[in-house]
């Protein structure tokens, strides 16, 4: 999500209300010592309950998206800016006292939460860009383990016609059935060898099965020259003028691959930060959102 | 050109068109995580309710004096469940008194509203001066008007002067006392010297006599209430006078006269100079006295006595004539033990001061009369409102419940009952003893 | 009878008059070498290979020079064998030897002569401009390239069999044969009778043996037997005997299964006796939009999902078209067909899937045929006449009422109208009718595919595809009386004919027609007219090479903003009984992604070749797939996007081993983005919680786009689109986006 | 008629439409490949849609010579990007305007003299929607010997005719006088005329050929413009002459003006009783009217000329037999030159004396129209006696080569003529001094080439005309022009070798042997005539690669012939 001019209304709605809370509570902490329990306390709790329970919705709305409950995008939108009035509306409540166990507890929580938010927020404010443009062949992230065994495939069928790819790489074989769609026609199909010495075609082999099989079976190590764009370019320049010139457009094909392979291990890290901190966000949020409910009713009750 | 063209088909294709549908690392740890980080904060509350502890769920630390009472939250709060609902004033009753307040007030608070539990270890009895100027910023008593002022925000607005400087009061102590004399005379004298906090029982500087134990001063304060420093002890003839103002009264007798009544002192003088007599028979007659040890006895009694009754004694003393025995009469001497009557001063709170500082009347101050405790501006120039200032809280000066009223509570808790608690056994406990429930378990 | 003395190469000879000398010495046993030139036709005289020396100033065709008296005949002189030499040289230059003929059957008349003649290597260059090769007919393929213009064939067409279609084209060395006017052989009035490919002396002409396959379960059936069919009573013999293996003889028992729908087949059947049922064995379900699980929580759902399922789909075909002289109702898809009808041709003559499934309700007996014989006997007029008269008894008043604008007819205009309609058959490249020439009739086409484009400057632009139940040249009619579009035929089509002066009494009887043809005509134009604004406006390499212009509607995601938590695939699967329309893969353009979601093309391939016509497009432009998707896959091999694609689905059907019960089977279906066409907005638009997933129309996007980017010029973006490409080294590249079919 | 009614359909549409061409040959009970037979082959017709402007320039010998390949290089450069839909530049056969070369039409509508800067403004002005400027066809009186009636009552030679009726006596006095065709073969008409009269049966026919088509030729334009009545009453007299019946005046379409006149002039004769069912109030029946020609050189060909009228693909027929009892619809047809016809009525009007005396010497009779064009100062028609030496024509009358030019060449009569060296032009101009030259009369049409023409490419040139306009339908004409001229552009490329000349003597001979008609037999005339003449120059192309005149590209290396 990128935080721009469209969220004006928001923030300038989020700000309102926050001001409304504020000028509410300015006298009341005045007159009395601010508690829960007293009736503004009672308000602020439950209208920072309310957005906390409106923020953790976005995920039940998520799972019914055709509902037609209002656009994702306002949940969205909704869910940052009066998640971010939580904080206020709870600390209104409280009276700036963290209270006892549960509640100090419930405190710690939401504080979590709220910066884990404005953390993701932040993240989700960016990453995305970088992402978009440090990889520009970016896929599907759960099916990068998928591309990833196509691409191994594709780059396999493609030394066919460069040697005798040895049988020591069946899987790959089974991988290429797999991956029917991602086939050039009329390229390098086995039985379809460039003619060259054998001596080349024994280093082509060599190079293969050292250097870029390796890297292409485990393309995340980063000890592979292959894992460095710059290396791997040099790598790549190095092998074009060993070997003749037919084979270039196939050395090609096999370096754009690497870099593929090189680009799915970035967007595997770029989205690990992308969706990571949810792993932080969201479970507390869950609990913050169960306990706050324990609290609210204990708190009700007596 | 590489070769390796894409296309949105080919791309497309390299999908598992299902993929979406399994759970993958992430969003299966963000679930897991989820229902962990819920377990353990239930986990943690199922094993208190287990403990049959409702601690967790206090919305803050009890007062020391109620911390016993953590554990149960019914104990105070009974089992009521209506939303808003305050403690009852009952739970409290249980074991306080809260005598009422002012007859004439127009309603009576709960205990509660003044009283914040949950506020941590601090005094529960301080209570916030706005509880107090909610009603008399704007007094409404029963009948008639308020007394007072009606309209008291704080210290520094509203507040009236204090009751013992108000125009026209003077000291009503029948006493002759020059402060000057004693300040600035040929014996300049300290005011520590003469006066002394309460409960200081060292022993006295000038003093021969034990002293006596200060009488009981009636008045309205709760015993124990004030800080043992607080007020200054009253003038003692014995502590602070006697040093210079000795009751002489015969040059052949050493000692003083009681500081006494007439009837006392005519007593040991009469005993005193028959004693002398006695031992001095030599002197029968001398001077034109009896030769009769009693009759001079008589005489000289008679002589000292019109010494006593009308120098040393009416030095201080405004003596009356004598009515029957010819003995004149002392007036009560008056002196004001506590000039705040609804309010109290700790002299120690404001040790770091020069006596003067607060009362700069009294060097100066020749008559008795003369109110020498300083006023509300005076005070008012450090009790003020804001940071800078000390406190002007009303429970800075004042006490709420009037003590006189109080009544002794008949404690009827024993320690368990006060320290477990059976939530299966119901809950209200302190409210359902209160109305004579069950109180044995 | 007048006798003439002649001499040939110095033998002399008496001939009657009129007798010429190519025969003069024939009759004498002195052969002269010929081409153009055989006993059973009129001699041409054109290939001068039989050029003589008769003793005058010049050579003498000996085929059409008459025998005279005294005259001294040269058949093999020198001179003569000179320029005979040189005649066929020259022919050899422009002769791809060895022709089809040649390399079949070795007898090539000019590849004979030359190695006859030792002509080795021509001297001259080949031609430059080909001729091309023609394979539209069935039957016979045309090599132009071979044919030595000896008009052996026209005679034969012309003369013998008196078919008439056969002439010359053109003029001087571009002249060629021509079949009527200048068709494709398989578009033209041919009858396929092989007389020509009989007559042919090169490869020009040659039998085609269309599929190997020998067809299985079947007599063979011996050509006199077929000769007996009245249907296949004027065809050449030995034509008939070059393709008895393309057709069979097949007995089925009653209730036997014939053919299914969905099935891919090359034949056609003919009944000869008996009677089949033709029906729709697939559920009507599933492909168009439902959401949610059963019962209540489909309710309930429906409610907050804001589908109003009950909305009736105007302009959904109430009859479906199938390939047989008949058409299936929506409600109730059975018909049946008997003796002498036809049916499969689609699948026999375009390799469409079956588009129904037929069961023999009776014994029958029928004739299985390859695209070779169907294409023969389609050809003849006598079975024409009677299965359009089949047609017009049991499908045409349904079809008229299909249309939406018709369904107010009143029945006996119906009536009259289907009497006064003409079923017209095309193939594949015909054009129905040319923009800007007088609009005479109204279409309906009832199978097939027709094509609408609208010439331009930059080329044509394909306004839309019609399939069956679709309808053209309203606009023409209403309008100022001129074609606004060009329609073209894009396989074997068939369509009704409603004249330009019926249609217009249509109109005058029934004005709530005319008003709403106005409507829809208006519609259709200002719809023309968005597309031209689409064509005209800006444009950007990448947006034009990944085929984005040629869209209606794109599914952007907005790179910057996504943040790649799949919401819209879920919320796509969600809408669409938990299948995902949507793929969030494919190239990008700038900072958007463009979705592999289905584009509504302008030029929606996808919809040519359903067999059922189940895929679409509706009036507002999206197109979906009908719940009677027989699943064939067509259209998702089509989809040059790969935004179509087949996914099984669980149906209840008919169990047939257990009669009233039914069974559950999984059937694929083609599913498509349908836009969520029952909600305001697509679901997965709808669901994207980062405004990033938009549906937009691309020429508006990129215009706001080119300004925006514009406004920033220097802005880093495109800066780093290209950067992103050279780093990648890939260019992203449409795939071709046009059918090689529609080429033209 | 068929032409007439694809015309109709043409002028309706722009082009042959295939609806409306099934509709007429439903009409017509003619089978579709019948039409599509002539829509395709006649170059007026067109079966595609037609662009906003078709601009078709002529690329034939005097427009050749006057830059006519630099005019359409720079059309086509300047507005094919318009696209096809808007422009479209051809390359056209000789439209008959040689003597105002370049000549070009769009839309039909015909422009004389036209440079590159013009030819711009016209296209410019056509695009922009306007009326393009007609160049105004001025006809001056002029006065011509060949006309008898200069300003009295025309038609006398006829009147008197049906004063004699001694129809017999034209054939002998036309015999006596000696009058050949004019067309360009020179056979003798009373023998024409006489074969027709005695064939035998009701119908017979007569044409006046007027498709005056052959690159250089344009004296029956002229003669056309100038002396309709004679045309016209020539063709009355043949037709009275040989008993037929109707006759046509073949004229190609593209002499508009000259379809006109005679229309005009027909129109005349018949209000004056001239023609029609009762001539001169006899019962002698006479039907005369124009046929417009779709186009095509080959239409010129006689017999091809009558398929035409047909209604056919104007194919040449077999001969035997001939024209004169096998010509239209296979009757006895009479068929001759514009300027035979026009002779006719000057002879019977002046007597067979005076028409000998026209001559220049004792055995050259008449007065000829001789057209010259090319690099000459004053190209046009003119009126000489017959046998003036051809160097009093091209030096004298036409005004000689452009300054500081010598003349290299000459072609006699037009492309099929071929190409003498200017050696020959002391040459007589009659019949049989040409031949005893070792050339040809022929039609008299004059193209001069200057010491700075390559004669390779003018070879080319004509060559290329003829595979144009090829009919196809013999094998050695319609292939053998095609090589002939892959040959010959492999030579102007540099591309020629030492065994291409044998191959072409070889070609030649056999197209001249085996073609159906004169078209295909003189298409190897141009390039054999300049290796007669000028091998040298010729050889320096192939055997050097050079082309001494500089005019051939040459740039052979890489390029593909």
């Amino acid at each position: 999500m990128r935080i721009d001019k469209s969220h004006r209304p928001w923030m300038i709605a989020a700000l309102v209300v926050l001001g409304v809370a504020l000028a509410g509570y300015v006298p009341y902490a005045l007159g009395t010592r601010p508690r829960g329990g007293s009736v503004p306390g009672l308000i602020y709790g439950l209208a920072g309950y309310g957005m906390m329970l409106f923020a953790g919705l976005l995920g039940a709305r998520k799972k019914v998206p055709v509902w037609r409950l209002g656009r994702a995008q306002s949940w969205m939108r909704g869910h940052v800016w009066f998640g971010l009035l939580t904080l206020p509306m709870i600390l209104f409540h409280s009276g700036f006292s963290f209270g006892g166990p549960l509640t100090s507890l419930l405190m710690a929580l939401l504080i979590l939460v709220f910066l884990s938010g404005l953390a993701g927020a932040a993240i989700q404010h960016f990453v995305p860009g970088m992402m978009t443009s440090m990889v520009p062949l970016e896929t599907i992230y759960e099916q990068i383990p998928r591309v990833r065994d196509q691409l191994r495939a594709e780059a396999d069928k493609l030394v066919r016609s460069l040697f005798t790819v040895p049988d020591s790489v069946p899987e790959l074989t089974l991988a290429a059935a797999a991956s029917g769609p991602s086939r050039d026609p009329g390229k390098s199909d086995a039985g379809e060898m460039i003619e060259m010495e054998v001596a080349e075609r024994e280093y082509a082999g060599g190079v293969y099965r050292d250097t870029v099989l390796p890297f292409l079976r485990n393309p995340e190590s980063r000890r592979s020259v292959l894992a460095d764009q710059g290396k791997a370019e040099t790598f790549f320049e190095a092998l074009r003028r060993k070997m003749p010139p037919a084979t270039h457009e196939v050395l090609a094909d096999l370096e754009n691959i690497c870099e593929e392979e090189r680009q799915l291990t970035r967007q595997r890290r770029l989205y690990l930060w992308l969706h990571g901190w949810l792993l932080v966000h969201v479970p507390l949020s869950v609990a913050l959102i169960v306990l706050g409910g324990v609290h609210a009713v204990v708190a009700l009750r007596y | 050109m590489a070769g390796r063209i894409r296309t949105t088909k080919k791309l497309a294709q390299r999908i598992d068109r299902g993929y979406f549908k399994r759970l993958f690392p992430i969003s299966r740890w963000r679930r897991v995580l989820s229902f962990v980080a819920v377990g353990c904060g239930l986990a943690w509350l199922g094993l208190h309710a287990v403990a049959h502890d409702q601690t967790p769920y206090a919305s803050g630390p009890l007062t020391a004096a109620h911390a016993v009472l953590s554990r149960n939250c019914a104990s105070c709060h009974g089992q009521s469940t209506a939303l808003g609902r305050k403690i009852a004033d009952k739970a409290c009753l249980s074991c306080h008194d809260g005598p009422v307040h002012s007859a004439a007030q127009t309603f009576t608070p709960a205990c509660v509203d003044c009283h914040v539990e949950h506020r941590g270890a601090e005094q529960l009895a301080t209570s916030a001066g706005r509880v107090c100027t909610g009603c008399h910023s704007d007094l409404k008593v029963k009948a008639g008007r308020p007394g007072i002022a009606s309209n008291i925000e704080s210290f520094t607005h509203g507040h009236p002067e204090f009751a013992a400087l108000r125009a026209g009061s003077a000291d009503p102590a029948a006493i002759k006392f020059n402060h000057k004399i004693h300040v600035k005379g040929d014996v300049p004298l300290k005011c520590g010297e003469c006066h002394r906090p309460t409960g200081i029982d060292d022993t006295w500087n000038f003093g021969q006599t034990p002293p006596i134990p200060p009488p009981a001063v009636a008045g309205t304060m709760p015993s124990g209430r004030l800080a043992p420093h607080a007020l200054m002890q009253p003038i003692n003839y014995y502590q602070q006078c006697s040093v210079c103002h000795a009751l002489t009264f015969d040059d052949r007798i050493p000692d003083a006269a009681p500081h006494d009544k007439p009837e006392a002192v005519h007593e040991f003088v009469s005993r005193k100079l028959g004693e002398y007599i006695a031992a001095h028979p030599a002197d029968l007659g001398k001077d034109n006295s009896p030769r009769s040890p009693a009759e001079w006895v008589r005489f000289r009694a008679a002589e000292d006595e019109k010494q006593l009754w009308t120098v040393t004694c009416q030095r201080c003393h405004d003596m009356q004539p004598g009515a029957s025995d010819g003995l004149p009469g002392v007036p009560e001497t008056k002196i004001v033990r506590r000039w705040f009557t609804k309010a109290e001063f700790n002299h120690s709170a404001h040790q770091e001061l020069q006596c003067v500082s607060c009362h700069p009347n009294a060097a100066t101050s020749v008559k008795a009369s003369d109110i020498l405790i300083p006023g509300r501006a005076l005070c008012a120039e450090c009790h003020g409102a804001g940071v800078a200032n000390a406190g002007a809280d009303c429970s800075t000066c004042h006490l709420y419940h009037d003590w006189n009223k109080a009544r002794p509570v008949d404690g009827q808790f024993n320690i368990r009952q006060l320290t477990t608690f059976d939530v299966r056994r119901g809950s209200g406990a302190l409210l359902s003893m209160n109305s004579g429930g069950d109180l044995e378990r | 009878m007048k006798q003439i003395d002649l001499t040939i190469d110095g033998t002399p000879v008496t001939v009657a008059e009129g007798t010429t000398v190519f025969d003069a010495a024939r009759i004498h046993g002195i052969s002269i070498p010929v081409l153009c030139h055989q006993q059973n036709e009129r001699p041409a005289g054109v290939c001068r290979v039989c050029s003589v020396d008769c003793g005058e100033k010049v050579l003498q065709a000996s085929c059409v020079r008459p025998a005279e008296n005294g005259m001294k005949v040269q058949t093999d002189s020198e001179k003569v064998r000179k320029a005979r030499r040189m005649i066929v040289e020259l022919l050899m230059s422009d002769h791809p030897s060895p022709c089809a003929r040649q390399r079949h059957s070795g007898d090539c008349e000019l590849e004979t002569i030359a190695k006859a003649e030792g002509i080795g290597a021509p001297r001259f260059a080949k031609r430059i401009s080909p001729r091309g090769q023609d394979d539209s007919s069935l039957v016979i393929s045309v090599d132009h390239e071979a044919c030595i213009l000896c008009d052996r064939c026209i005679r034969g067409c012309d003369e013998i069999r008196h078919n008439n279609v056969l002439g010359r084209g053109g003029k001087g060395y571009g002249a060629g044969i021509a079949f009527d006017l200048n068709l494709p052989m398989g578009n033209s009035s041919c009858v396929s009778c092989g007389e020509c490919m009989v007559s042919c002396p090169t490869g020009a002409l040659t039998n085609k043996s269309v599929v190997r396959t020998v067809l299985p379960n079947g007599v063979p059936v011996a050509v006199e037997e077929l000769k007996q069919l009245p249907y296949f009573q004027n065809v050449s013999g030995t034509f008939l005997e070059l393709n008895a293996n393309a057709v069979i003889k097949r007995h089925f028992k009653a209730g036997e299964i014939i053919c299914r729908e969905g099935d891919y087949g090359s034949t056609a059947f003919f009944i000869l006796e008996g009677k089949v049922e033709i029906f729709l064995s697939t559920p009507m379900a599933h492909v168009s939009t439902d959401g949610g699980a059963s019962g209540f929580i489909r309710k309930l759902t429906s409610r907050l999902t804001g589908a109003d399922r009950q909305k009736p789909d105007r302009d959904r075909p109430r009859s479906i078209s199938i390939d047989a002289s008949v058409d299936l109702a929506y409600d109730n898809p059975v018909a049946e067909l008997g003796e002498g009808d036809l049916f499969g041709e689609m699948t026999c003559m375009s390799m469409y899937p079956r588009s129904a499934t037929v069961r023999a309700s009776t014994d029958c007996v029928m004739l299985e045929m390859l695209r070779n014989v169907l294409d023969v006997i389609q050809r003849n007029k006598t079975l024409r006449e009677k299965l359009e008269a089949n047609y017009r008894k049991r499908a045409l008043d349904d079809h008229l009422r299909t249309v939406p604008l018709f369904s107010s007819l009143s029945p006996e205009f119906i009536e009259s109208l289907a009497s006064k309609a003409e079923l017209v058959r095309l193939s594949n490249g015909d054009v129905i009718c040319r923009q800007g020439e007088v609009a005479d009739a109204f279409y309906l086409v009832r199978i097939g595919f027709v094509k609408i484009t609208e010439e331009h400057p930059g080329g044509d632009l394909v306004l839309a595809y019609l399939g069956k139940g679709g309808y053209f040249g309203e606009i023409g009619l209403l309008a100022n009386g001129l074609r606004t579009a060009t329609v073209t035929a894009l396989d074997h089509v068939e369509l009704v004919r409603i004249d330009g002066a019926d249609f217009m009494e249509m109109l005058t009887r029934f004005p709530a027609i005319a008003r709403e043809l106005t409507a829809v005509a208006r519609e259709r134009e200002q719809q023309n007219s968005r597309h031209m604004a689409a064509v005209t406006g800006i444009s950007l390499d990448s947006f034009l090479t990944q085929g984005l212009m040629e869209s209606n509607s794109l599914l952007l995601i907005d790179l910057d903003k996504c943040t790649r938590c799949d919401n819209c695939v879920r919320a796509c699967a969600d809408a669409h009984d938990g299948v995902t329309r949507l793929i969030r893969e494919g190239l990008r353009f700038d900072n958007y992604l463009v979705a592999t979601s289905c584009r509504q093309c302008r030029d929606p391939l996808c919809m040519v070749g359903c067999p059922v016509g189940s895929i679409r497009r509706r009036n507002s432009l999206e197109i979906v797939i009908e719940d009677w998707c027989v699943g064939c896959g067509l259209c998702a091999q089509n989809c040059p996007y790969g935004n179509i694609n087949m996914h099984p689905f669980e149906v209840m059907v008919k169990d047939l081993a257990q009669p009233g019960g039914q069974k559950a089977v999984v059937k694929p279906k083609a599913t498509s983005c349908d836009l969520c066409a029952d909600h305001a907005e697509p679901s997965c638009v709808y669901a994207c919680p980062h405004d990033a997933a938009h549906r937009v129309e691309p020429n508006q996007f990129f215009k706001v786009y080119a300004e925006t980017k514009i406004a920033e010029r220097d802005s880093p973006a495109t800066v780093r689109d290209l950067t992103a490409a050279k780093q990648t080294g890939t260019i992203a590249r449409s795939p071709h986006p046009r059918d090689p079919r529609s080429a033209h | 008629m068929i032409f007439d009614e694809l015309r109709a359909i043409q002028h309706k549409h722009g082009y042959l439409p295939a609806e409306p061409l099934r509709a007429l040959s439903k009409q017509l009970d003619v089978p579709l490949y019948r039409i599509n037979g002539v829509a395709e082959f006649y170059p007026e017709f067109h079966t595609s849609p037609p662009p906003k402007l078709r601009i078709e320039v002529c690329r034939d010998m005097a427009c050749h010579l006057r830059g006519a390949d630099r005019l359409i290089a720079d059309l086509r450069q300047r507005f094919l990007p318009l696209g096809k839909q808007v422009v479209e530049v051809h390359e056209r056969s000789c439209l008959g305007q040689c003597d105002c070369a370049p000549a070009l039409t769009i839309n039909e509508i015909l422009f004389r003299n036209v440079n590159v800067r013009q030819a711009e403004i016209l296209v410019q002005t056509g695009l922009a929607g306007l009326e393009m400027s007609k160049q105004s066809a001025a006809r001056p009186a002029i006065e011509l010997k060949s006309d008898p009636y200069p300003g009295i009552q025309r038609y006398g030679a006829l009147r008197q005719l049906f004063e004699t009726r001694d129809w017999d006596g034209v054939i002998s006095t036309l015999k006596a006088a000696g009058l050949g065709g004019m067309g360009g073969a020179g056979f003798p008409t009373s023998i024409k005329w006489d074969v027709v009269k005695k064939a035998p049966g009701p119908d017979k026919y007569l044409v006046v050929n007027a498709d005056e088509s052959e690159p250089g030729t344009f004296k029956d334009r002229f003669i056309m413009t100038h002396l309709p009545h004679l045309v016209i009453e020539g063709a009355i007299i043949g037709a009275l002459v040989t008993g037929a019946k109707t006759g046509y005046i073949y004229i190609r379409h593209e002499y508009r003006e000259q379809e006109a006149i005679l229309r005009e002039e027909l129109e005349y004769c018949r209000s004056e009783g001239l023609l029609g069912d009762h001539i001169l109030g006899s019962d002698l029946a006479f039907h005369l009217d124009v046929f417009v020609s779709p186009g095509g050189y080959i239409c010129g060909e006689g017999s091809a000329q009558l398929e035409a009228i047909e209604g056919k693909r104007a194919e040449p027929r077999h001969k035997p037999p001939n024209s004169a009892t096998h010509g239209l619809w296979m009757k006895p047809t009479v068929l001759n030159n514009v300027e035979t016809f026009a002779n006719v009525p000057q002879i019977l009007a002046r007597g067979v004396e005076w028409f000998k005396s026209q001559g220049n010497h004792e055995a050259a009779s008449g007065l000829k129209f001789v057209a010259v064009s090319g690099d000459v100062q004053r190209p046009g028609v003119f009126e000489i006696p017959m046998g003036l030496p051809l160097s009093d024509v091209v030096f004298g009358l036409a005004g000689g080569p452009r300054d500081g030019r010598k003349i290299k060449a000459f072609s006699p009569s037009g492309a099929a003529s071929g190409y003498q060296p200017a050696s020959k032009l002391d040459t007589r101009l009659d019949f049989k001094s040409m031949s005893a030259a070792g050339t040809m009369l022929g039609s008299g049409a004059i193209v001069v080439l200057d010491d700075s023409r390559c004669i390779l490419d003018m070879a080319l040139n004509s060559v290329t005309f003829f595979r144009n306009e090829s009919c196809g339908k013999c094998v050695p004409c319609r292939v053998g022009s095609a090589k002939m001229t892959d040959v010959l552009t492999g030579w102007t490329r540099g591309k020629g070798v030492a065994a291409d000349l044998e191959l072409i003597a070889d070609l030649s001979e056999t197209m001249k042997q085996t073609s159906i008609c004169g078209l295909g037999q003189f298409v190897p005339y141009p390039i054999l005539t300049a290796l007669q003449n000028f091998r040298e120059e010729i050889e320096a192309h192939i055997l050097h690669a050079k082309c001494p005149a500089g005019v051939c590209p040459m740039r052979g290396h890489g390029m593909v012939r």
